[in-house]
């Protein structure tokens, strides 16, 4: 029995036991290996997520909405830097995750790899993609690494009152004009399906979830998360007259579950491949910030530099 | 009176929506993601503003305007913003740029309207300033990191201030409008605000080891209506939503 | 029959609009005053023809619709284009690369429709064939030209072809409306033209020393009325004066 | 008497007798230069004078006015095409001509360097711009250098239709809604000076129009000119129901001609010297697209090259 095993062993317990890892506590390669993939694919989906919903900032139809969503994109910008700093504390450095993002290397959450062609997308994206994360994001609050923890729930908060804004807005359109409630319902049919994907493909087919419901990184299963936000949706979608699209849709008395028809697994790989309409988009949009930006972050450190060099002379001349 | 209220309530209104919309098309493009936050920041601070302003300005005008009519239903010439918040942002260096030529305006020019004879502008002073003054500190900074950092830093900023200067002249234009409301104590006056202006971008710019430009020339018109060609462009993105559906509710 | 015939009018008639749109925005910026002139004419083509299809949707929707009515006052998920023609236009190897691969469709396609069982469809394909024609050879020439012109050139088209190839088999995806066209005699069989095409498509390429791209997943959606984030803001633009003032006429 | 002084001065009495200078016949030096620089800097105006009205293309608001507008700046391209064309018969290098605009070095008409913020502006360039234009033109058509005075006779007929179709989108916003009234008044009143500047400084100061007059390249006076345009435009703003911004303006029953308020010079002479809204956006947007289209040129040269190899090795294999 090696030493490291014992180690793994002990670790194990600890985490049984509900406790905190730390950073500078020891942890499992893998354990590390795991955290960092997962928390850097959350950060990068926060950045790349705000590019669908600041589609529309510019051209939001009132200035009370303009501002909100705004802000709403902004909390998101804040969501990725708490959560990169979460991935440096496992001794990720910042610029190797976001060079990943931008050659293709690092994934994503796909659901940002569609559309937004109209303003009632913007509703459907914080009632359904908000509400889709928070049922994924939530146990994430209970996750065994600390900093991770308590990044998510300054996120979880933000996200369900993105949530609550996102619902606000689709109800306006939905006891709006005809026009208004059609552009509503238009957006549902194209949100609906690809929100259930958020939660990952069936147990039966997820590799890696066993582990890290082992460690406590994840609480619930894929299945398990995705039938209780259909339960919760649904009503939501019926109180505001609207159709959810799925004819296979059927509330199950026994169960106490809406029984669903099956989710199209064709599109959600393809998307994942890199096939969904904004894939290319997105990432040429991240590399133009990116390179446009170079020289501003040069200057930024050449400028950092000079100041310490003169603090220095200062000091030492004082 | 009320009329000449008007007008200048929407000059410090459109001043603040056009720049905010502007600043908001950053959003998403930054280039670093701390510095994408701080620039929602003052988009969201301006828009802020430019909604009390145009609440004001839906009160005075009457026949139940509001604060979206104001901003969605006014066509170019209609609009009264200065010209240099129109013009299309550019790279980082001519956005910063033109933040710290607007900012250090703006900031004098609130600090007078703190002393306003009229209440809602004076309201929108107090609670603007705090913000007003934030926002000078900060472009202000980045001018001096900007022109003391690298070569390509220094040389873009130092065109991005040179090709912005004919464009601001304007805020220190005084017409009618801004001599009947100082007349009344209730506008600023932008002339001793002029002269507080050079003075603190001449510093910033020395420590920044930039050159103040020289024109003989500033463009002006927009404070009348009679914009560049950039405006429309920005209406018809802003603008659409609400005139394809005029009735609906938002 | 007469809502599929309808339907139908407006995808083609969306084809030329958008497009036409699109051409236009490089008018007064082309790469030489030359080929400024030759594309705008591309652009009147594309837009003539829109206007026919247009006039014919308008008679065909009746409720005293217009050829403004359909263009100015229908909201993105109403638009039917190929999703290839609402793409932003690039340099200008992006917008000979789209201009090649649907010219060469648009020339097989009008060629099928001279003989449409609808005397409006078959009168608008005997007008507009020859431009089409015209259209086809002016832009498989200047792929050659680049392809075959400079290693700069060369790279920048081949980058164009791969970057359009996801959005060109729309151009060939059959869905209810084309099936009842096409047992009607109205409309085109797109899997015929599919096979002419890539016959054409590949002997040009190869004459421009190009490669043919492979792709294993097509883009679609444009013909029912799903696109992409840019075609909202080339209709915020198109439209807006006519949305500003509904009621008058220009 | 020099051979030269000779020549030079039956040059005159050729020109004189209304005979038309041809490219391979003598001329002196300096009318040689002074057309170069009318000729290429017409073209100049030409191309430049695209963009105001591009400005207004993607936003016509009707199909028809959005093909009648794409045609007329596609014509001006063709303009200034001719015009390249007739100054290279002089021996001027087109690509020179090219970089002296580019550069700033060359000039251009000065009208093109105000804003066309609104529709109206579209109407008002074609009615008021266009008629100085002609106003300026017509005299051109009977020049003394054949190829220019060719290209002129071509270019004054389209230029006409313009102007009809100018007068005419003038005309629909005048008799159309209040709000389309006070656009088209709103344009007058800015175009309205700026196109009396079009005729130059009055005739007391411009130096060269003298040596111009005499050698048939200019057959009126600015005065004269201008005045006509006045004469013949105020009444068709009458028949709109617009009203001229000139408070001084007043018909003169004896001189048969309206008497106008003093042009305002200093804006005259402070747009030529650069400090119009526009000149800058005008320069940047014909170097953006000069730059942006040099591997398209460097392209289809190499390609010609090619071709030529071809034939060449062909034709001396068979």
């Amino acid at each position: 029995m090696t030493k490291e095993m014992n180690l793994e062993e002990r670790f194990q317990q600890y985490v049984d036991a509900e406790n905190k890892v730390e950073p500078k506590d020891w942890m499992p390669e893998k354990y590390r290996k795991t955290l960092i993939r997962q928390i850097s694919q959350h950060a990068h989906s926060e950045v790349v997520g705000m590019l669908p919903e600041a589609n529309w900032i510019t051209r939001a139809p009132s200035l009370r909405r303009k501002v909100a969503l705004l802000a709403k994109v902004q909390d998101e910008a804040g969501h990725g830097l708490y959560l990169y700093s979460a991935a440096e504390t496992l001794a990720a450095d910042r610029m190797d995750m976001v060079e990943d993002l931008l050659s293709g290397k690092a994934k994503y959450s796909s659901i940002f790899n569609y559309p937004t062609p109209t303003w009632a997308d913007i509703g459907a994206i914080g009632w359904l993609v908000d509400g889709a994360a928070i049922a994924n994001q939530v146990m994430l609050c209970r996750t065994s690494y600390g900093p991770y923890a308590r990044a998510m729930v300054k996120i979880c908060k933000e996200e369900s009152f993105h949530q609550r804004q996102g619902y606000e807005i689709t109800m306006t359109l939905a006891q709006g004009s005809p026009v208004q409630k059609q552009m509503a319902q238009d957006a549902l049919n194209r949100w609906w399906w690809p929100s259930l994907m958020m939660f990952g493909p069936t147990d039966d087919a997820s590799p890696n979830s066993a582990q890290s419901m082992k460690w406590k990184i994840k609480r619930k299963s894929n299945d398990e998360l995705r039938q209780e936000f259909i339960d919760k949706t649904v009503p939501q979608a019926e109180f505001l007259g609207l159709t959810i699209p799925d004819k296979d849709l059927k509330w199950n008395e026994e169960t106490g579950h809406y029984e669903h028809g099956e989710i199209d697994w064709e599109e959600f790989y393809n998307v994942i491949k890199g096939n969904g309409k904004c894939n290319k988009q997105r990432l040429i949009a991240r590399n133009k910030a990116h390179d446009d930006g170079a020289w501003v972050r040069e200057a930024a450190n050449a400028y950092a530099e000079k100041e310490a060099e003169r603090r220095k002379k200062k000091s030492s001349a004082a | 009176m009320q009329n000449e209220l008007l007008q200048y309530t929407l000059r410090l209104g459109d001043n603040a929506l056009i720049l905010g919309q502007r600043l908001a098309e950053w959003c998403g493009h930054g280039p670093i993601l701390e510095q994408d936050i701080a620039l929602s920041n003052i988009a969201l601070d301006q828009l802020g503003q430019a909604r009390m302003l145009m609440q004001y300005a839906a009160e005075l005008k009457g026949s139940e305007s509001t604060e979206d009519k104001m901003a969605f239903f006014r066509d170019v010439t209609e609009y009264n913003n200065l010209l240099l918040l129109e013009l299309e942002n550019g790279d980082w260096g001519k956005t910063i740029a033109r933040q710290f030529l607007f900012d250090t305006y703006n900031y004098f020019l609130y600090t007078e309207l703190l002393n306003s004879k009229d209440d809602h502008i004076r309201a929108v002073a107090q609670k603007a300033i705090k913000e007003i003054t934030y926002h000078a500190q900060w472009s202000a900074e980045w001018v001096i990191r900007l022109g003391d950092g690298t070569e390509e830093s220094h040389e873009r900023i130092q065109n991005a201030i040179n090709d912005l200067w004919e464009w601001s002249g304007e805020m220190f234009t005084m017409d009618a409008i801004d001599e009947a409301m100082l007349k009344a104590g209730i506008g600023a006056d932008l002339n001793k605000i002029k002269a507080d202006w050079h003075e603190k971008v001449s510093m910033i710019l020395d420590m920044a080891t930039l050159e103040k430009p020289e024109a003989d020339w500033f463009q002006s018109g927009g404070k009348q209506g009679e914009h560049t060609e950039y405006l429309g462009f920005l209406l018809a993105e802003m603008q659409h939503l609400p005139r394809m559906y005029p009735e609906a509710s938002w």
